[in-house]
This record gives structure tokens, sequence and C-alpha cells, in this order.
């Protein structure tokens, strides 16, 4: 019996894994974000100058083009966890995961736009200064 | 039609280290399923390949298989349904391959059995009657009972790919056909094996399983209910 | 000796065997040192829904059973069923046991023997609530009873009234609710099964059977399986015909391994061919096509039916639009002069095929890409049912001589026996009671033979022999000829020259061209030769089952001169009863076939013409 | 008395819904304050130390680290058990967690609970 047998073609995608991939990835990124976060707000225990001096670095325009991402990611992984818990508690809800799906990604992308936008326009500001 | 190319997995314990493709074309008749493809290759061009099927028409559940990296039965997927004249068939994924198509059930059954899939009563049934049922208890039932056990979710699913101990969409389902059936009384013997981190908890809500059954079941529902279920039974 | 000597060591069990509560395994066997041998109380071959509740009933008797399968229990064809189990509960109207038993002697056309049929229409309701109780998941009537549908032929008032509610239900998918259900009670009560083992021959041992030997498909390798009683429930023998709704697995094996053993086969000329199975394949297309108002086209566009049946047109009964059908095909006027006529839905509209049809939809799509509301479906008559089989007495016993002598220790259940409760034509929903009914009485008889205390026989030297012997020969055959081809002749001879409509001329031609598949068969060579999961090996030794059952289907029906039921012979088209009220039994031997008869048993029915 | 059970699943299973759930309301809450949305300004100790000092935002900021550590470090742990088959590692990298969030707990700890401006 071949235990592992090699696989030819990768595994048809569709909308319930790739959003479970992307949840996962999604995860793991703001797991590991939250690390960072942590350890750098800790530096506010040093003081204003010590605690600017950490954040001026941290909020270089290529910081705050990242951050649009951060907040893309939050709203990904928060909704499609929305998603998930309505899946799990509202009745008979598994069928129309895919609809579902679609309504809280175009609340997530509102927010998106609401928030994204601006810090766009704050990084442009701060790359022209 | 036109010419397919069939990319067919070949494996042969007794020669094969490991498993390879081998390729067959010819011209498949109109109509013709996956199922008349392989037998086609079988009766004519290659008599040593190997996969299970019987009834030929989706009941018994021989003949699932990974068809252009989807899981499905071969005697129900049309070939000019797939869209392309490429068809890469291999055996159902997370399961040891025993030959060619054919892999080893027997992890799949062994979760079946670990939830004990059959009707638990204790309350002895009337004699020469009928137990009731209300038409709307029954339809509980419906979407967990047609099940065929082809295994074609349980092997589409990430989860199982990653833990081999977590019961699998399959199981979980006929777990809910039980427990959710008005006439059993199996709860505490069934829920140890559902209430754990390899049952039901396991699950990410990929629905691969969904999208992969033949007889369009929703395992994902079953399982999403049997949690409710737990965590009532909690409250 | 062959290269393939090796393999037939005493070998470890696999985990394939299931639950570990055998009695004896591999107990030091006596004379026969090359084998795997396993010893069990009873031994029952098929996991159909006859051969599960045999061993279901001997399990919970207490005895040690061992089920064996040449596929998963649940893969096995009674899942295949859809419309229902037949049995007088009146759950929705007035129904009568004695109903039952009237329609049922009448379907029969007069040759069912009626002491069998009065015990299994009695039994049907206590086999029904049996089943309620396992867990089958049946439809429900508004007070949540079980749900009953009606079916042809079942009728109120002995044959005089209106159709009956009579055919026990869960949704379409009865027969395979039933079997899961079967399945899951052995389950519980740890019934040993051995899937995927493919019986190869009964040993039978001083007029006694003492046990079968079986191929491993997943190791490969011959195992005897030692018993006190063997059940043979091996199901139909549907792929003698090309054209069939039987599934690929049901191949006559039983049949086959009875003749080997000497024992006669009866009433094998009684082959039920249903109107509606897709053209092809076979496939069975569900009554309500017909029922629901489908109109059946030749090729001129013509609705036929006025020809055969000008009143009832399209709803006329199975045999009749079978008779239409072909007679259509052979004058010609099959769809492009094919083997096919259409059936034509597109009438009822896109809304009421999808609302009352949709299994019919559904299995035209998926099984022969045709969309019935844009097109018309093409169809043609199809294998569907074995009427005759092994014979058997009331409790199942396999009788030598096919009248009163029991070859000892052998029972058989199901649609590979013949008890006779169908006799020249089934009633739709009677054969999963017979094979539920049949297979529970079987294991009741076995578990009373088991309570006498027999012992274990020693076993012959030779046992295994003829097992051995044709597995080495198939692995090391090397002709010329390629057995998928020889079956594709025989399975498309039988069904144009034994099938729908019969003569004496089609049949003689038939004979011989058995005869020269026979010989061709001696020179077949397989492809793969390894010895894990061999389909080809498998599929060339069922080769050979299904030419001996042909062989005796064809035989028996150019031996009946008149047209009953299923067997319709053009140059007899009349019942005979004065010449034919009686069962064919029929021996395979070296001279060809020999032949020898019964009295049908009548008791309460006189025979009348069969007229609806 | 009922049949044991492992329970093995469930409280990780729920408590990853609870604080899935006041994440979604905490962080938004976050984004939009601490980051100005929608008119963002720059993150400066001066804009920041003021709230930080208040103790229904100290509330709030614990609940959130409490929350977000829980989840994501049993999210990682999640991953883990789908990928890890070795109970040995998976007891290691248990530990790691547990011991991650710990250390991460008492640097969160220690900026929010004791934080006084400097004026
Ligand atoms: C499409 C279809 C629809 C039908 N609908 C109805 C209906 O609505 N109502 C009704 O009453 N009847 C119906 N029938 C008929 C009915 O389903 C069968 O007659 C009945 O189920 C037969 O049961 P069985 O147990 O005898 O055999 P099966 O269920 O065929 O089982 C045979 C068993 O024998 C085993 N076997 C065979 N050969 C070997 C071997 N060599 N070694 C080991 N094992 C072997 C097989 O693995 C299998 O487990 C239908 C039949 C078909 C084909
Ligand atoms: C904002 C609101 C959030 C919601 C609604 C939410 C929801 C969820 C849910 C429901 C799961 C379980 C998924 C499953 O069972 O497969 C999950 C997993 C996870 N979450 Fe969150 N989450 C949120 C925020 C966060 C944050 C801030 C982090 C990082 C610190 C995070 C990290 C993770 C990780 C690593 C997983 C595991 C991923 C996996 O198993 O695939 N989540 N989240
Ligand atoms: S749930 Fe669907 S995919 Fe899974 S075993 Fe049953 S029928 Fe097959
Ligand atoms: S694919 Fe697997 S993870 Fe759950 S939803 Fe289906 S069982
Ligand atoms: S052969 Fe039975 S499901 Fe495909």
């Amino acid at each position: 019996m071949l235990e592992k047998p090699p696989v030819i073609k990768s595994y048809r995608w569709h909308l319930g894994s790739i959003a479970w991939i992307l949840h996962r990835i999604t995860g793991l990124l703001l797991v590991f974000y939250l690390l960072l976060h942590i350890w750098v707000i800790h530096h506010i225990t040093s003081g204003p100058e010590g605690f600017n001096k950490v954040m001026s670095v941290v909020q270089k325009p290529i910081f705050l083009l990242l951050e649009i991402g951060l907040l893309g990611t939050v709203l990904y992984h928060a909704f499609n966890g929305v998603r998930i818990m309505i899946v799990e508690f509202a009745d008979n809800a598994a069928g129309a995961h895919k609809a579902i799906f679609g309504a809280v990604m175009a609340i997530a992308i509102f927010l998106f736009l609401v928030g994204g936008v601006p810090m766009f326009m704050h990084f442009l500001h701060a790359v022209s200064h | 039609m036109a010419e397919y190319t069939f990319r067919i997995f070949r494996y042969d314990p007794d020669k094969d280290e490991t498993g390879r493709i081998q390729e067959y074309r010819f011209e498949p008749e109109p109509g013709w399923t996956v199922l008349d493809a392989l037998n086609y290759i079988k009766w004519n061009l290659d008599g040593s390949l190997t996969y299970r099927r019987a009834c030929r028409h989706g009941i018994c559940g021989s003949c699932g298989m990974t068809i252009n990296g989807k899981n499905g039965l071969a005697c129900e997927t049309q070939l000019k349904d797939l869209g392309t004249t490429v068809v890469t068939i291999e055996p159902l994924r997370g399961f040891p391959v025993i030959k060619d198509l054919v892999v080893d059930m027997e992890p799949f059954y062994d979760k079946l059995y670990a939830i004990k899939p059959y009707l638990i009563t204790k309350t002895p049934p009337p004699t020469d009657k009928e137990r009731l049922q209300s038409p709307e208890d029954r339809k509980k039932l419906d979407g967990k009972y047609e099940c065929i056990l082809c295994g074609c979710c349980t092997s589409s699913c990430p989860t199982y790919w990653a833990d081999k101990n977590f019961l699998g969409p399959n199981a979980l389902l006929k777990a809910a056909r039980f427990l959710f059936d008005s006439r059993d009384e199996g709860f505490e013997d069934r829920v140890n094996a559902v209430d754990d981190k390899h049952g039901v908890w396991r699950c990410h809500t990929i629905f691969n399983c969904v999208e992969a059954c033949p007889k369009e079941l929703n395992p994902t529902q079953a399982i999403v209910d049997l949690r409710k279920l737990m965590l009532r039974g909690r409250l | 000796m062959s290269e393939y000597k090796g393999m037939f060591k005493v070998g470890e069990c696999a985990k394939y065997y299931g639950t570990d509560d055998a009695k004896v395994i591999h107990e030091e066997p006596k004379g026969v040192d090359i084998h795997n041998v396993h010893l069990h109380d009873a031994v029952v071959v098929g996991a159909g829904l006859a051969g599960m509740f045999a061993a279901l009933e001997i399990k919970k008797a207490g005895y040690d059973v061992a089920c064996l399968t040449k596929v998963f229990p649940t893969r096995s064809h009674s899942g295949a069923a859809q419309g229902g189990i037949a049995a007088a509960l009146a759950n929705l109207e007035e129904d009568h046991i004695e109903w039952h038993f009237f329609d049922t002697v009448k379907g029969s056309d007069y040759l069912g023997d009626q002491d069998a049929i009065e015990l299994m229409v009695k039994e049907a309701p206590r086999i029904i609530y049996e089943y309620e109780h396992m867990g089958v998941p049946f439809s429900r009537t508004p007070d949540g009873k079980i749900m009953q549908r009606y079916f042809g032929g079942h009728v109120k008032d002995f044959g005089r009234g209106k159709p009956v509610l009579r055919a026990c239900m869960a949704a379409d998918r009865t027969g395979h609710v039933l079997l899961h259900t079967l399945w899951e009670q052995c389950v519980k009560h740890q019934v040993r099964f051995y899937s995927e083992f493919f019986v190869l021959s009964l040993i039978v041992k001083d007029g006694k059977c003492i046990g079968v030997t079986a191929w491993d498909l997943i190791n490969g390798g011959i195992h005897i399986f030692q018993a006190k009683a063997v059940v043979l429930a091996t199901g139909g023998y549907g792929r003698c015909f090309s054209i069939t709704t039987n599934s690929h697995a049901n191949t006559a094996d039983g049949l086959s391994l009875a003749l080997r053993a000497g024992l006669p086969l009866e009433d094998m000329e009684f082959v039920q061919f249903h109107p509606t199975g897709l053209a092809g394949s076979g496939i069975l297309l569900s009554e309500g096509a017909r029922g629901e108002g489908g109109y059946l086209i030749n090729d001129l566009g013509e609705r036929f039916m006025k020809r055969y049946a000008p009143d009832k047109m399209e709803l006329a009964p199975r045999d009749v639009v079978s008779r239409a059908e072909w007679s259509e095909i052979e004058a010609g006027r099959g769809i492009g002069g094919n083997q096919y006529v259409y059936l034509d839905l597109r009438h009822l509209g896109a809304e009421k095929i999808k609302e009352r049809l949709p299994q019919v939809r559904e299995l035209a799509m998926k099984f022969a890409g045709v969309d019935p509301i844009e097109e018309p479906v093409p169809i043609q008559p199809t294998a569907h049912y074995s009427m005759g089989g092994i014979p058997t007495d009331i409790r199942c016993r396999v009788l030598q001589d096919g009248k009163e002598k029991w070859l000892e220790g052998l029972w058989a259940a199901g649609e590979c026996a013949c008890v006779s409760v169908h006799g020249a034509n089934r009633l739709g929903t009677n054969s999963l009671l017979d094979a539920s009914v049949h297979g529970k009485r079987a294991g009741k008889d076995v578990v009373a033979y088991l309570s006498t205390n027999p012992v274990f026989e020693v076993l012959p030297e030779d046992a295994a022999e003829p097992a051995v012997k044709e597995i080495e020969w198939v692995l090391n055959s090397n002709g010329p000829e390629r057995p998928s081809e020889l079956r594709k002749i025989l399975q498309e001879n039988m069904y144009t020259l034994c099938g729908v409509f019969r003569d004496e001329q089609k049949l003689e031609k038939m004979y011989e061209i058995i005869k020269d598949l026979q010989k061709r068969y001696k020179n077949i060579h397989i492809e793969d030769k390894g010895t894990k999961f061999n389909t080809h090996l498998m599929e060339a030794i069922e080769l050979g089952h299904l030419l001996e059952a042909a062989e005796v289907i064809v035989a028996s029906a150019l031996n009946r001169t008149e047209s009953r039921g299923a067997h319709y012979r053009t140059d007899y088209p009349k019942r005979d009863d004065e010449n034919w009220l009686k069962h064919t039994l029929a021996w395979r031997t070296e001279e060809g076939v020999k032949f020898d008869y019964k009295p049908v048993v009548i008791t309460r029915f006189k025979p009348e013409e069969r007229k609806y | 008395m009922k049949e044991k059970r492992t329970s093995g699943g469930f409280y990780a299973w729920l408590f990853q819904r609870i604080t899935g759930a006041i994440l979604v309301v905490l962080l938004l809450l976050h984004f939009w304050v601490t980051h100005g949305l929608p008119k963002p300004e720059g993150v400066t100790y001066e804009r920041i130390a003021p709230r930080l000092a208040t103790p229904t935002w100290k509330v709030i900021d614990m609940l959130f680290l409490v929350c977000a550590l829980y989840h994501g470090l049993n999210g990682v742990w999640m991953v883990v058990q789908d990928y890890v088959d070795s109970e040995l590692w998976q007891g290691i990298i248990f530990f790691l967690l547990v011991t991650v969030g710990g250390i991460l707990f008492f640097l969160g700890a220690t900026t929010v609970i004791p934080f006084k401006p400097v004026a």
C-alpha cells in the first residue's frame, strides 16, 4: 500500500477553501503583528521622548502604507470570522455560506474604503513632506 | 466528440515504488461518463487498470475518485461537463492507495464505527407495530440519511488531510443522522467520540465536503448543528 | 507447478476481517496445510438484504457467523432499489394480506408456489416493523406511520379493485435505506464481515456442504472458510445481458457455484425486462415517467403504443410495453434504426418535469447527458430481475434434486434463490420483500440446525483444489482471447436473441454462440498478472459464471414451449397450462443441459387468464 | 451521572468565538480612536497618553489585550494541532505558546495598568 501517494493535480479551490486559507494566513499575520505591536507600545512606559522616537520610526511612509494593508487584513479576518459565526449559530445557514460571504465582504470593503482612503491620503501627505 | 486525453494515476503494489501517470488518448462517445471511459480503457486498451465500480448509477458509492482535482463519482460525471478534453484521474486523497485508483477505505470506515453508526434505543419498541414518527421529525433526517459512504467528502477535507484522527465530515454527518432521529436514545453512547477535539470541534468550516458530495448533502450543516447540540447540552 | 504457488501460504489475517470475536480462527486445519483456514459456525455468501438478514439472525442467536462479500456490504445491489417494499400494512387505506397474496399469485402468472407466497405475504408486515425498529428512516404519514405508495400490479379486492397503497417507502431510496440500516445493525451486533472476498467454490463432501473457498481481492490468496452451515445470497444475474438495470457485480456467481456443485437451477428462463431503461446502459428510469404522461415515440414520430394497447397506451403493464418497444425496434422503427425508442416528456413542460419527475430528469442528464425538458430521452427495454435461481424449499434449504432432497448444510435466499414466490413474473416491490423474508427465514433455519450441534467435518485434502486450479489457470492464461470481448459478444447476443421476444431459431443460435464462447473462453488471457486487487482476474472468473448461467437460461427458454409471464415465445404465444404449469429444473452436464420438472404448489387460487 | 466527556475542543472553540466577537468591536473602535479614522493623524505620545491614563480605557485595553492574546495564540495552537502529528512536538509548542503569551501579557499589562502620562 502506498501511504502517501504523490498528488498530480492540486485540489480544486472554491470560495469556501479560499476563504479558509486566507483566514488562516491573515490570522497568523495578525498574531505576528500583535506581538510586535505590544512590544512597540510598551515603549510608552519610557516617556514621551522614547515613545515618539520609536513611533517616528514606525510612522515612516512605508509603514503608513503597511498599515492600510493591516486594516485590510483585520477587516477580512474579522468579517470572515463573522461569517463563520453566522454559519455556526444561525439556523440552516451552511447552505447559504456563499451569500453570507458576499454580504460580510461588502461591509468589510465598505469599511476598508472609509478607513483606507483617508489613510492613503495621509500617506500621500506624509510622502510629500 | 473530440479526442480526449486521460491522465490516470497508476500504482502497482507489486512493481512500483510510487505512483506514476499513464496517458490514454481516444475519442469517447457522446453521453459517456468518466466510468464509461475507464471501462473502455479496461476492456479495450489496458486490462490491468484497476478501480472500484458496481452500480454505475450513483447509488453504491464504489467509484469515488479525484477527477480533475475534484472529488466525485466516476459514474456520475459526464465527460462533456468537465469543460476540457484533458481528464486527470487520481485516487481519493488522504487514503493509502492499494492499487491504481483503489484506496484503502478502512480508515474511513473506522471513523464511522467510532460514532456507533446505528440506531440506539433503550425503550423497547411496540410489538407488531411501528414506532411513530411525525413527518416533521422525519424531515430532520433529510439531507443526512441519503449518504452512500462514497468517501468523497472526507477525502476532500483539508483538515482530514492534515489530521488523520479527525472523524471527518462523513462520520459527523452520520452521527447527526442518528442524534437528530426522534427515535434514537444513544446520545450518551455517541457523545464522547463526537464531542472531542478530533470530532466536531476540529472542522474549520472549509466546505470542501459540501462541494464534493455527489449526493448534494451538506455535512457542514450537520457539523454546525451538532456543535449547537453540544453547546446546548452544556448550557 | 506455476509461479504463483508461493502465495498460498498460511498468511496472517489482515485487518479487513472486521471485529475480533470469532470463536476459532486458524485452528490447526485438518487435512490441508497450504491455505488460510477459518472456522465459523456459519458462512453467509453475499451481503445484500438477503445475506445480511441471514447473518444478523444467526449472530443474534449467539452463533459465530462470517459474511463474505465481493463488494463492501453497502455497495450491494439491493441499495439500488427505489420504489418500495410491499406489505399489507393498511396504514392509509384498507388492505389485506389475502389481497397481496392474490396479486402475487396472479403476477407470477400462476407459476409461483402458493404455500411460499402465503408465508411471505404473512411475514411481510412483521418484517417491515422489524426494519422500522432497526432504524430505517421510512417516509411517514401525517399520523406518523410508515408511508405507502401505489405500485403496478398491487390492487384491492382480489384483483378486481383499484390500485392500493401497499409499497412501504423511504422517498425513492427504499433499497438504499434498508441496506444501510441492515448493515448498521450488523455493525452493532458485530457480524464479522470479510469484505472484498470473492467466493470461488462450495466445498461439498459426502452430500454435505461444509464450507466455501474465497479469493482475498485486496491481498491476494485463497482462503478456506469451513462452516457447519453455508448460506448463498449472491443476488441476480442481470449482467448476462448488455442492457440491464443490474450492477456490474451481479454476475450469477452463486448460481454458477451451485451448478458446479452438481445442483440444478429452477425456472431460469424467466427474466424480467423493464420498459424504460436508459439506452446504452439500461439504467432504470422509474415508472413515474410514463405515469405522469410521457409519450413513447418511434423513428416516425408516432406514439406507437396505439398499435399495442389502444386503451391504456403508455400505461399498459411493463411486459406489454417492453414487447411493444421491441416490436418497433425489430420492425426497423427504432430511432435511426437503432435499438432504442424515445421517451418524450417535453410536452409536460419544464415545471411539471422539475416538480414531479426530478429523479428521472437527473438520471437522464447525469447518465445520458440528455435533458428531458429539451430533448426526448432514448430508452430501451432493460433486463431487470431474475425470477429463477437455486431451488429451495420454504425453509430456504437448497434442494439437491430440486424437489425435496436437501443438500445438508446449504441454504439460499434472495434473488439468487428460487423458492418460488415470483413464478414467471415478479411484481414490483416484492423482491425486496423476498430477499428480506427469506434471508431471515434462512437465518432462522440455520440457527435451528446449529442448535442440533452438528460437528465440523474433517476437510478433505483437496478442498481448495478447484479454486486453486481456477486462479492459477486464469493468472497464467496466455491465449489470444480477451475476456471483455467475449463478454460483450455474450451480453449483446443474449439481449437480442434471448430478450423480450424469443423463438426457437433465435434461441438455437444463441445456444451455439454460447457453446462457441465457452470454447474460446478456454483460450483467454489477462493482462494483470498481479495478485493484489486484480479486477481483471475477477472479471475473467465472472465471465465463466455468466457463460454457465446464460447457457442454462437459453436452454430453459428453448425448452419451455409456451409464453408465460416474462417468458415470451413468438412461436408459442399462448400460455399452456396443460403442459407447462410446472417448474423447470435444469442441470449442466457434459452432454448439455438436462431437465426435470416439478409441479407448482397451488393451494388457494386456481389459474386464470392474467389480464390487467 | 452522565458519562465523562473529554470536552477537548469545546471550550477552545467557544472562547475563540467569544473573543472573536469581542475583538470585532474592540478592533474597529481601536482603529477609529487610535488612528483617528476617518481623519488619520500621527500617533504621538501627546495624543495617546491622556486617553491611556483614564481608568475606562485601561479596562478596555486590558480586555483587548487578553482577548487578542488568547484568540491569536489559541489560533496558532489550532493550526499546530492540525499540522503537527507528534505529541512531543505538540507539547513543546504548547509550552512555547503559553510562555510567549505570558511574557506578552506581562509586557502589555505593565504598559497599561501603571501608566501615568508625563505632563
Ligand atoms: C435498479 C433496480 C431497482 C429495483 N427496485 C426494486 C424495488 O423498488 N422494489 C423491489 O422490491 N425490488 C427492486 N429491485 C430488485 C431488488 O433490489 C433485488 O432483487 C434484491 O435487492 C436482491 O437482493 P439480494 O440480497 O438477493 O442480492 P444483492 O443485493 O444483489 O446482493 C448480492 C450480494 O452477493 C455478493 N456476491 C455476489 N457474488 C459473490 C461472490 N462470488 N463472492 C462473494 N460475494 C458475492 C455481492 O457482493 C452482494 O453483497 C430493483 C432492482 C434493481 C436493479
Ligand atoms: C476582529 C475580529 C476577529 C474575529 C471575528 C475572528 C474570528 C475568528 C474565528 C471565528 C476563528 C476560527 C476559525 C476556525 O475555526 O477555523 C479565528 C481564527 C483565528 N484568528 Fe481570529 N478573529 C478576529 C481577530 C483576530 C486577531 C486580532 C487575530 C490575531 C491576533 C486573530 C488570529 C486568529 C488566528 C491565528 C486564528 C486561527 C486560524 C485558523 O485556525 O485557521 N484573529 N478567528
Ligand atoms: S456525505 Fe456525500 S460525499 Fe460524504 S460519503 Fe456521504 S454521499 Fe459521499
Ligand atoms: S471540508 Fe472539512 S473542515 Fe469541515 S466543513 Fe467540511 S469537514
Ligand atoms: S458505481 Fe456505484 S456509485 Fe459509481
